[in-house]
């Protein structure tokens, strides 16, 4: 057995670098409406093949194709492109607002913003949405307030957090979207334990969550899994492979060797893979995923394949690992365009119209964002510096109070 | 009243919260069917339903961030961990979630869970069945940490814990789960049946968290202990002939540093015991806190007896166990000094 | 929307308890010589359904079939029948001395035998093996001094451990045979590095690791199976499906939504379900991991089908949560009656022989036993108290010299 | 010789050893083609090749488990967890096992590893990227824990880290990776370049563990300090014009303690500062070593002076970060009592 040979040690590298053209040959391109919609009730093991290709309703000339097409009244298409509109136009402000000065940190969801906005037309308001920091859209689609989320960016004396949280980690009761975590992944297996919840008291509310491509490396994504085939949770498990986790691609995260859609299969869940940038996908397969945990049949794992247009964070220059301009050569184009030109192509919606949406997006932002900046940007109009140590406890202990008196405060 | 040991009495705190709460369930490894391997859930599961006392994968992290979810959602879980060793593998749950989300959230949502988990040495179950983990909670701003030292005060606290609205790390010193071990492992063990605190009322009632109890009052020399380490505290006072006070802390965070500085003010000497290693264990902060609030006071430099800055060995249980010979010679460096 | 059903939780349960009949009508039973051997440069998802099938070698009249049949020289299966016996009288000596107060606590491999010793057979000896607590076969075959296995057993002065470790945590880098920790499944993601390290050396040692199949739900799991499949890690990784985790059913695990060698497939490493009481094919598929690793071509899964015939532990009463005798029924049979079946079918072997080597197994383990029992047990002759503080650091620092000074050693 | 920052000392380290020892190889979360967020492995991986130094999946656990893998095969593995917020996924794997393996399997397999992370506020960081869990490592036997001040340190600390068999915490202050900073967050920012510790040797060189620094020589008063706080605690004692002696740590485990001795018995007072939250803080620990070692010549109780016990809030860097207002008054307190 011996006189073998030696063995090396391989460490995945991505297709291209700065200075390289974009090269997305490997991205998968099913046909819109190729791919089959089982019915909810399958066994999902006998789906495994949805791990592998690639969910799209939306065809390049803009049209709703197969049968996995939701058939949505225009109404709900339209709330979704002003969503998305919105979303974008909150990114490009806030971001310049940190350039700007007037916060520490900002981060962008362009590009992706289907994944969430297409969700939260499927969702009720008070199913749980457990995001990661990327899933702005679903406070936006809500409906929350924007001048509230700015006011949280700009840690000022209105941020109904207190200043206590990074900017863009919001939280929302009452809107359904949990208190983000700094912690990459710890929030997939609470919204599992929060469906749990929901169906030990034979209540009928869902619960949802997302994490990014490189976050499904850490042992809370397994853990998530695994408790929602176990307990047959009804909870919806979004895994947002946007190709990219800071300067890392897809295939650090073990993208090159399975889908992470396909890590669904070992633990008995259905695993489909849809088209991140089509709305109506999105909203299909989410669709899909919510009547299934409504009927009691328990979890799904859904794999948004989309790309993450911009730096990872304002603290990032993605032009230092990835080619430039990557997005624009992006085969799945960009949800914003493609909704539009679907709505258009079924004379629901028109370019006119849609320049008066984009206009009223940027004005909304310009708005919120003009009050949200005289209720203060960071360090001009904190928060009373005694809240500082309010919330540890329900009550505050002794040596809490006493270091609040050491400050002063 | 009937007497109950401590297992018993933990069964019963769980019982009276179950009947009581629709919202309090408990899971965990093996604490289902077969009633956790100390048998502390025993027949939760077939008195109270499948999904009211359940089994769970082996997967702490896991367990305990369902239970955050859970929380939020309005529950409240009690957890067990099947041994305080094996508590790490969910220590980012335990500490980046469940201490932080009603800071982080203002409020918003919150946890209320209590993680249960048998902790400490004496029962030969080497370095991974032995250890004593608190200080790596009291360091975490946000969590409770409560020890118990009898049937009463377990079930007391242990419901006082399941109603308390911030997580809680409850810490069952497994040595004496079935009777008060006074460190003379030599000595024929007692069992708790002739011991008053074994007298457990069958209904709800609670003992306070943040409140510690003075068990045998003393002029001349102040010990904390919490856990197993009351009883070798009392035993070592009581066969040093030295008038100490004995202080059973119950809880860890928030410390009750009221009764600390009462008994240090009036006895000028300190005697602090733990199982943990020494090295930044709880002695360290408990140590801080008396020479901050009784500095002009003290008498003698305060003592720590605890375990050795090792892993805990099979062989050694009663050489590295901080057992009344060591007590006693602390005792008595304080009284010396 | 409304007017939803309510949810329910789902709390899975094993078919029988103590007072049924053992029920294995579950049980997968494809026949032996069925599945075929794939290539081992086989695209892991061409072979996925090996991860629900069963690979047997050994049928029930003791002939060997099928593709999977590793050809062996009887030298090698009486070799491995004899290690196997061995282990079985070991694990009963050590068990009786544990219930004898000789020692504090003790795990049998019971019915197990054939996934540990099969391996055994395969790897080379400077291969390192990364065991749970249930391998004890693995150092019986690899000739490893019994009675040093009991002198750590017993926690006495001749103790390689010096009386640090619970009884069974032995620990041999010279017999390949890695610390054995009692924290599940920690040491899964160290054999993986372990064998990255080979790797990077561009040496052409492998490494191998088992763990039960409760503890595949830690995330240490994952992150074995997640860095060994995007490193490409020369590793062979082992479930032990006895299906049981002290009082929980391989349910509680999973195992009714998925087959744990399917967990493999999320990952595209290939995931093999073999029949771990067939003695033949446990060597067959872990001699295939093994070319595999050792052509560069990575991980493999296996996950070995089999039964704990006794108690988790000397701690454990199987009788209170499942069907008395269960084992008797276990349809895949004993490993040791299997082994010398065929080794007697091929006319290499006989009763008498085996009578003997029975006999000779057991007379092996009490002579160890005596030498061992000599040496001292748990309490009696104890390794030097001053050891406690050794070994912490290499250098031993202030702080510990000065407490064993304080403990007077 | 060249002026670097701490980040640039930190990589000269790195490349050194990369350069020197074949066993040494060095991985993390975008450590590899980007060089780490903080660009402390910039150009490493150009220079030594893809199996030197590269990226990892987001799993904290799995990294430091493959690292012990190593470790035991006989590699010398550097880690980075790309905040100190995030190693708590990974603390079974250093609490369990990069700990206890020298121990439990008596010397035949050791896990020499450096697990490096960037810990500490004065960033805006908000709760999760300003953590200083310095004091849940320094409890726990095996660990050994380091925190450099400078260049000059962080580059010999670093190589001996490396060096060492044993598992090394190193903790780096990212606050000052650029440059010292003495807490009085609204003066302009001096770049190390200004400071002599910035001159840093390009070879191999190391600063031993174990050993701390006197960096102010002064007789009334001991502060301790390590990390970012040494910073504060110089311009603390030169702005209150008291006659401090300030020592930088350095190591926490195992901990100069000769050197603390030998300076409290002069001062006869003591103030510990760090950035961790206050209760069970490896400042807990400082305080009993001090007044075990030193009770009789104590004329005032030690002072700790610490991060408060919150979670660390980003609106409030600098209410939350203990400045120099807040160590002149424990200073003057201490030097009032
Ligand atoms: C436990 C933990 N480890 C590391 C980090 C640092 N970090 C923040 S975002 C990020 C990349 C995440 O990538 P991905 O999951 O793909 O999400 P994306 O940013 O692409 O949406 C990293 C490594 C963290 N926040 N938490
Ligand atoms: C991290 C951790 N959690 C819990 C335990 C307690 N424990 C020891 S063995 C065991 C069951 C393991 O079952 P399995 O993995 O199926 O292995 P088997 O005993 O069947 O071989 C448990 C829960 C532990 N040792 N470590
Ligand atoms: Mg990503
Ligand atoms: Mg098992």
């Amino acid at each position: 057995m011996k006189n073998r040979r030696p063995l090396s040690l391989r460490v995945p590298a991505p297709e291209t670098r700065p200075g390289d053209e974009p090269d997305f040959s490997g991205v998968p391109l099913s046909g819109a409406g190729e791919v089959a919609r089982p019915a909810i009730d399958v066994r999902p093991r006998d789906i495994s093949e949805l791990s592998y290709a690639l969910i799209r309703v939306l065809d390049d000339e803009g049209r709703a194709l197969g049968s996995w097409n939701p058939k949505l009244d225009p109404a709900v298409m339209k709330h979704g492109l002003k969503s998305m509109l919105v979303t974008r136009a909150y990114d490009d402000r806030m971001y310049r607002a940190q350039r700007q000065g007037k916060t520490s940190f900002y981060m962008k969801s362009t590009g992706e913003e289907a994944v969430s906005v297409g969700a939260a037309a499927v969702l009720e308001r008070d199913d749980m949405c457990f995001p990661s920091y990327r899933q702005q859209g679903l406070l936006i689609s809500r409906g929350y307030p924007l001048k509230t989320m700015m006011c949280q960016v700009y840690s000022n004396a209105e941020d109904p957090l207190k200043g206590r949280q990074l900017p863009i980690m919001y939280s929302s009761k009452e809107f359904g979207f949990f208190t983000i975590s700094g912690n990459l992944g710890t929030q997939f297996p609470q919204a599992v334990g929060w469906a749990m919840a929901s169906a030990y008291k034979g209540d009928d509310r869902i619960a949802a969550s997302w994490v990014g491509e490189g976050t499904t490396a850490e042992g809370d994504f397994h853990h998530a899994c695994n408790f929602a085939s176990v307990y047959r949770a009804p909870v919806i498990l979004n895994v947002v492979n946007n190709q990219w986790a800071i300067s890392s691609y897809q295939g650090i995260a073990g993208g090159d060797e399975a889908t992470f859609a396909s890590r669904a299969i070992g633990y008995g869940l259905p695993g489909l893979r849809v088209d991140g940038n089509d709305f109506l996908a999105v909203y299909a397969v989410t669709q899909w995923a919510a009547e299934r945990a409504r009927a009691n049949l328990g979890a799904t794992l859904i794999e948004h394949y989309t790309f993450r247009a911009e730096g990872h964070s304002t603290s990032d220059d993605p032009n230092r690992y990835r080619p430039a301009d990557a997005w624009k050569s992006w085969p799945l184009g960009d949800p914003i365009a493609r909704l539009k030109k679907h709505l258009i192509a079924i004379k629901a919606w028109s370019e006119a119209e849609h320049e008066a949406a984009e206009k009223d997006a940027v004005e909304q932002v310009r708005a919120a964002n003009k009050e949200a900046e005289a209720a203060g940007t960071l360090g001009t109009h904190p928060p009373s510096v005694k809240t500082m140590f309010e919330d540890v406890f329900k009550e505050m202990p002794w040596h809490i109070r006493r270091q609040r008196q050491e400050a002063g405060v | 009243m009937p007497a109950m040991n401590m297992i018993q009495a933990l069964n019963s705190a769980l019982d009276v919260m179950l009947t009581k709460d629709p919202n309090v369930l408990t899971f965990g490894e093996d604490v289902g069917f077969f009633g956790g391997v100390f048998r502390v859930t025993d027949g939760l599961q077939k008195k109270h339903g499948l999904t009211r006392c359940f089994d769970t994968p082996i997967g702490e992290a896991g367990i305990v961030a369902v239970a955050i979810g859970m929380g939020a959602y309005g529950l409240r879980p009690v957890v067990e961990i099947q041994f305080a060793d094996y508590i790490y593998p969910a220590y980012d749950q335990l500490v980046s979630e469940a201490a932080r989300l009603r800071y982080r959230s203002a409020g918003d949502f919150t946890a209320p869970m209590t993680v249960r988990t048998p902790y400490g040495g004496g029962i030969f179950g080497g370095q991974t069945h032995s250890q004593s983990p608190e200080a790596l909670f009291t360091h975490v701003a946000g969590l409770k940490t409560v020890v118990p030292s009898t049937p009463y005060d377990a079930k007391g606290l242990l419901i006082a814990a399941i109603e308390d609205d911030d997580p809680v790390i409850f810490l069952e010193p497994k040595r004496i789960y079935n009777g008060p071990f006074d460190g003379y492992h030599d000595r024929p063990v007692q069992p708790w049946a002739k011991h008053p605190a074994s007298e457990v009322p069958e209904g709800h009632y609670t003992v306070p968290l943040g409140k510690a109890a003075v068990l045998r009052e003393g002029n001349d020399l102040t010990v904390l202990a919490y856990g197993t380490m009351v009883h070798v505290a009392l035993a070592s006072a009581h066969d040093a002939g030295i008038d100490a006070e004995v202080i059973d802390l119950r809880t860890l965070v928030p410390v009750d540093i009221e009764a600390i500085v009462a008994s240090v003010e009036k006895t000028g000497r300190c005697v602090i015991l733990h199982e943990a290693t020494r090295t930044s264990g709880y002695g360290a902060e408990l140590v801080a806190l008396v020479q901050e609030h009784c500095f002009h006071h003290l008498e003698a430099p305060i003592e720590r007896v605890a375990g050795w800055d090792t892993p805990y060995p099979h062989a050694f249980e009663w050489d590295y166990f901080p057992g009344p010979k060591r007590v006693i010679e602390a005792m008595r460096r304080a009284m010396e000094a």
